[in-house]
């Protein structure tokens, strides 16, 4: 017997205890052996939320200085700052795939790496800040609360910390907007103007539909996704709708309908051109949010040599002093 | 009771600018800890103008709240010293901002706990862990920089040579606080220079920074920041600051 | 009626708010001839704004004065094109914002000198003169920069890589442009873009300009400047251009 | 005889003949016979005041862009304009006598050379544009209109225009004022404070007191002054009172009273030691406005160096193409 063949019966025996794990719901963790595959889709997937933690602190990070009041202030501030915090525990996650969270920075502002469209479009009111909270982290939740019991530990135990400060921000998008239906006619069309523009981007926060979506198998099988894209369409839809009704908005879809046969509110497709437009950076903010990141690193780089040269110096004065 | 709202105010302006001001680095900071840092500082400084705010309100009695205070005040009726209008946008600049504020404003509080005024003296006491630590971040990064890279040096020595001019404020010793520092309820910001001074020769030791020979910046016939005679930096960062509140005077938010 | 009032604050709204950002240049240009420079053409582009606008409210009838249309309309109810909401501050980015808007508004309003509305068709006639000189500075400009120095000509470059993203929202031909071009009032604007395409051209071969590829800056669902569907830059050029009307609504100035 | 000698005697003609000029009250041309002194004194005095129309620009044009109707935006723009127009005027002024508009500029942002001390000052509120309008362009019409006899023609000349141009700017400011008396409390209180504000450092306008200005002399002799700066402070003085009455305002100065017998207004020394520390470089906004100034042209050498390398290839092309 080769050692070839010696290593690939060993990798076979890895791969059936990998499979092993994933099918009885237990946990990878970063010292156990995985495929090449999982690791890369794991890795291209936890990068791509980090940076969509990232890239989301803009939209809304451009009312802080001119949020209405102090408290909402407040309340904004340190949702922008839990974004920030919920970007750096995915960019761990991902380093213990065994990558650089500088490099994937790097990647970022390259646009190498992609992070989720609707980032792409702009936050024109502060109605928008509510309809961000209401509907965006509302999808994200529908996304991620599967991803609490992805096979990989890291990103799964990442994932439960984060859902559960999403919901907290998702319940305050969606008080801000009561309160704005029950405030100036203003206020009112704010609202309804910012459900208009967000309604169908939250949409295409879940992907392309089934067909068109070629990885989604592999990723179910590895146990890094739960449900298909229309799956979780169609539940954030049902979860929406007596929302909207409750918030005294009409979600712009005249093809929308409770259907008491399927027990689902039945709706009409995204406009999957625009989607792709989007994808390919042609949405309204693209250029806008990449360029604010790839400013504020390249701007910042002689403050981090700065931390880098004055950790040496000491060091060496340690050195010295022993 | 004027003189401690107009108390409350210098001490509230002087947060919630300042807090205004460090909030412009959330999402474009060197480094995402730093975000979070600084937005840490600016939730404190903003938590600390709310409640100084809201006393000066209910001490006022005219029925203004927080938001009345920091939304629908005109550019004179503001107390904050002028250095806390400063354009934001330079690290070095920050830096040393902060640090001269928050040196200057944890000497204050410091004493302030021993207030006869029982609400000022219990703010300050939440305050001083929060500036405590503004304070020291602040430092740790003069300290990196002053000692990182000579490219870095210099840039902290610039951001000092655009904050120094302004120091002399913080200590003229306004009438409104004399007043109350003699009644046991303010502090006179005149004694404060020492160990203010002291605390910043330390730090500019261990940044190897000699701090630069500047040109004070000078009041208009004897009035500044405290008396509503500020910079012209001032109206654009207010004009943006209550643009929304202003806009739709009916609306709850 | 109401589609006429709309067009004249599409034309209106775009020289307002170019004339906004042409003006922050004013005490910190390159040359004190060209701060003049382009404060005149910031002066001819106000004086449209305020015929457009003036006529705007007189045509609606609801009593809105040129001041009320530019002080007191919020952020979705201007009609300006994404493209003059560009931030400024960037002599390259400028010049190519000037020469695209001033290429384009000029083929307009030639056409629109033979509208049968006679006001509309009085505005234009006086503003083809002031466009053309706006467009020749612009273009001179373009061609000093672009076959100036290496750094010159990507600086350029680099501003027409900011500017041609937004130029498409240009030739849309609005439903309500192209409602009053059938009766003969206003300009169908998808006709203008080839004698656009031809100038710019010309400017950018005399320039030795190749016209960066880009990806177009697109529209959220369709919507774009036209209806009231901004960037987030507007909202700050607003907030500051309005906060002093705002402030004190009961002012007469 | 020595050449020397000669040279003496010529140059002893060439003054007297300069001098027969002054006293009759004819003009010294860029090509005639001037003594050194004259002209340092000439070149001193012109760019200082044109570097005082530049920077005067700054305060004003604080508030271009928050000018608040759009008759005022109009007004005050066309104002800032002129004020470049007349620092364009006096440069050239300047350089008939020998200097370059580039060195002069260079001195400027280095601070080597003056400015009128007044725009030190903040332009805080839209009431500042009237008052400025009133009492600062007041006092350089006062100032300036026996300028326009000067003896050296070029700034006779530029003076004449200057002046046309700076009464139509008082006339404005006076009449801003006036409509905002007429309007809102606010406005009022703003115009009074403003008033407050620029009173003391109008009067500090015209110099220090004449026991302290050792230069006016000479000056007067050569015909470029034609009044001590007390005896314009005062006529400034006696011009305002009433134009203050009018406005319904009172100036800030409880020393302020009609003395029948000198028939002028007696009133306060301002307070010279503040003068003295503004022109020290200690104003409120000293370091502001000559940075600024400092970052327009450095941040622009760029573009005027397209400019010049332009031009020089246009040539070189001209001169292939003969």
């Amino acid at each position: 017997m080769s050692t070839d063949e010696a290593t690939v019966t060993d990798e076979e025996r890895l791969y059936e205890r990998f499979e092993a794990t994933v099918e009885h719901d237990q946990r990878v963790e970063p010292r156990d052996w995985m495929p090449e595959g999982y690791r890369k889709t794991l890795v291209r997937q936890i990068a791509q939320h980090a940076h969509s933690e990232i890239i989301g602190m803009q939209p809304e990070g451009n009312w802080l200085t001119r949020a209405p009041s102090l408290r909402r202030k407040a309340i904004l501030l340190a949702k922008v700052q839990d974004e920030a915090g919920h970007g750096l525990y995915l960019y761990s996650a991902a380093e213990t795939l065994g990558v650089e969270r500088s490099d994937l920075t790097e990647k970022l502002v390259a646009r190498r790496q992609k992070y989720s469209s609707i980032f792409n479009y702009p936050a024109l009111t502060f109605a928008d800040i509510g309809v961000i909270g209401w509907l965006v982290d509302g999808a994200a939740i529908v996304n991620q609360v599967p991803l609490c019991r992805c096979s990989y530990g890291p990103y799964a135990r990442a994932m439960i910390r984060i859902c559960k400060e999403e919901s907290f921000h998702q319940r305050q998008g969606y008080e801000l907007l009561l309160t704005m239906m029950n405030g100036s006619e203003r206020q009112r069309r704010d609202v309804r103007d910012a459900v208009d523009r967000w309604w169908w981007p939250s949409l295409m926060m879940f992907g392309p539909p089934d067909g068109d979506s070629p990885n989604t198998q592999q990723s179910m099988a590895w146990g890094i996704k739960r449900h298909t894209n229309d799956q979780l369409r169609q539940k954030f839809v049902d979860m929406t709708v007596p929302q909207a009704d409750a918030l005294g908005v009409t979600l712009p879809d005249s093809g929308l309908s409770y259907n008491a046969e399927r027990e689902h509110y039945d709706f009409s497709e995204p406009d999957w051109e625009e989607f792709h437009r989007v994808l390919a950076g042609e949405g309204p903010c693209n250029t806008q949010r990449v360029e604010r990141r790839r400013a504020a690193h390249e701007g910042g780089s002689w403050v981090r040599e700065a931390a880098v040269a004055h950790a040496a110096k000491q060091a060496e004065r340690g050195r010295a002093a022993v | 009771t004027a003189d401690l709202a107009a108390y409350c105010l210098m001490l509230g302006d002087d947060a919630l600018i300042l807090s205004q001001r460090l909030t412009e680095w959330v999402t474009c900071a060197h480094e995402l800890e730093d975000e979070v840092a600084l937005a840490n500082i600016a939730l404190d400084l903003l938590g600390q103008a709310r409640m100084l705010l809201s006393r000066a309100g209910s001490v006022e009695g005219l029925g203004r709240d927080e938001d009345a205070l920091a939304y629908f005040r005109s550019e004179p009726e503001f107390r904050n010293v002028r250095l806390v209008e400063l354009p934001g946008g330079d690290f070095g600049r920050t830096t040393a901002a902060l640090l001269v504020l928050s040196t200057w404003r944890l000497a204050l509080l410091n004493r302030l706990v021993g207030s006869s005024d029982p609400v000022l003296s219990a703010i300050a006491a939440k305050a001083v862990k929060e500036v405590t630590y503004h304070r020291e971040y602040a430092a740790r990064w003069a300290v990196r920089l002053g000692d990182g890279t000579d490219y870095s040096a210099e840039r902290l020595r610039s951001g000092f040579a655009d904050v120094l001019p302004l120091v002399d404020e913080l200590f003229t010793g306004h009438a409104v606080e004399r007043r109350l520092a003699a009644a046991g309820v303010a502090v006179d910001s005149t004694e404060l220079r020492e160990e203010f001074d002291g605390v910043l020769a330390q730090v500019a030791e261990q940044a190897l920074l000699r701090l630069p020979e500047v040109n004070r910046v000078g009041s208009v016939g004897g009035l500044a920041g405290r008396d509503g005679v500020h910079t012209e930096h001032f109206g654009y960062l207010l004009a943006e600051m209550q643009s929304l509140a202003r806009a739709d005077p009916e609306a709850t938010w």
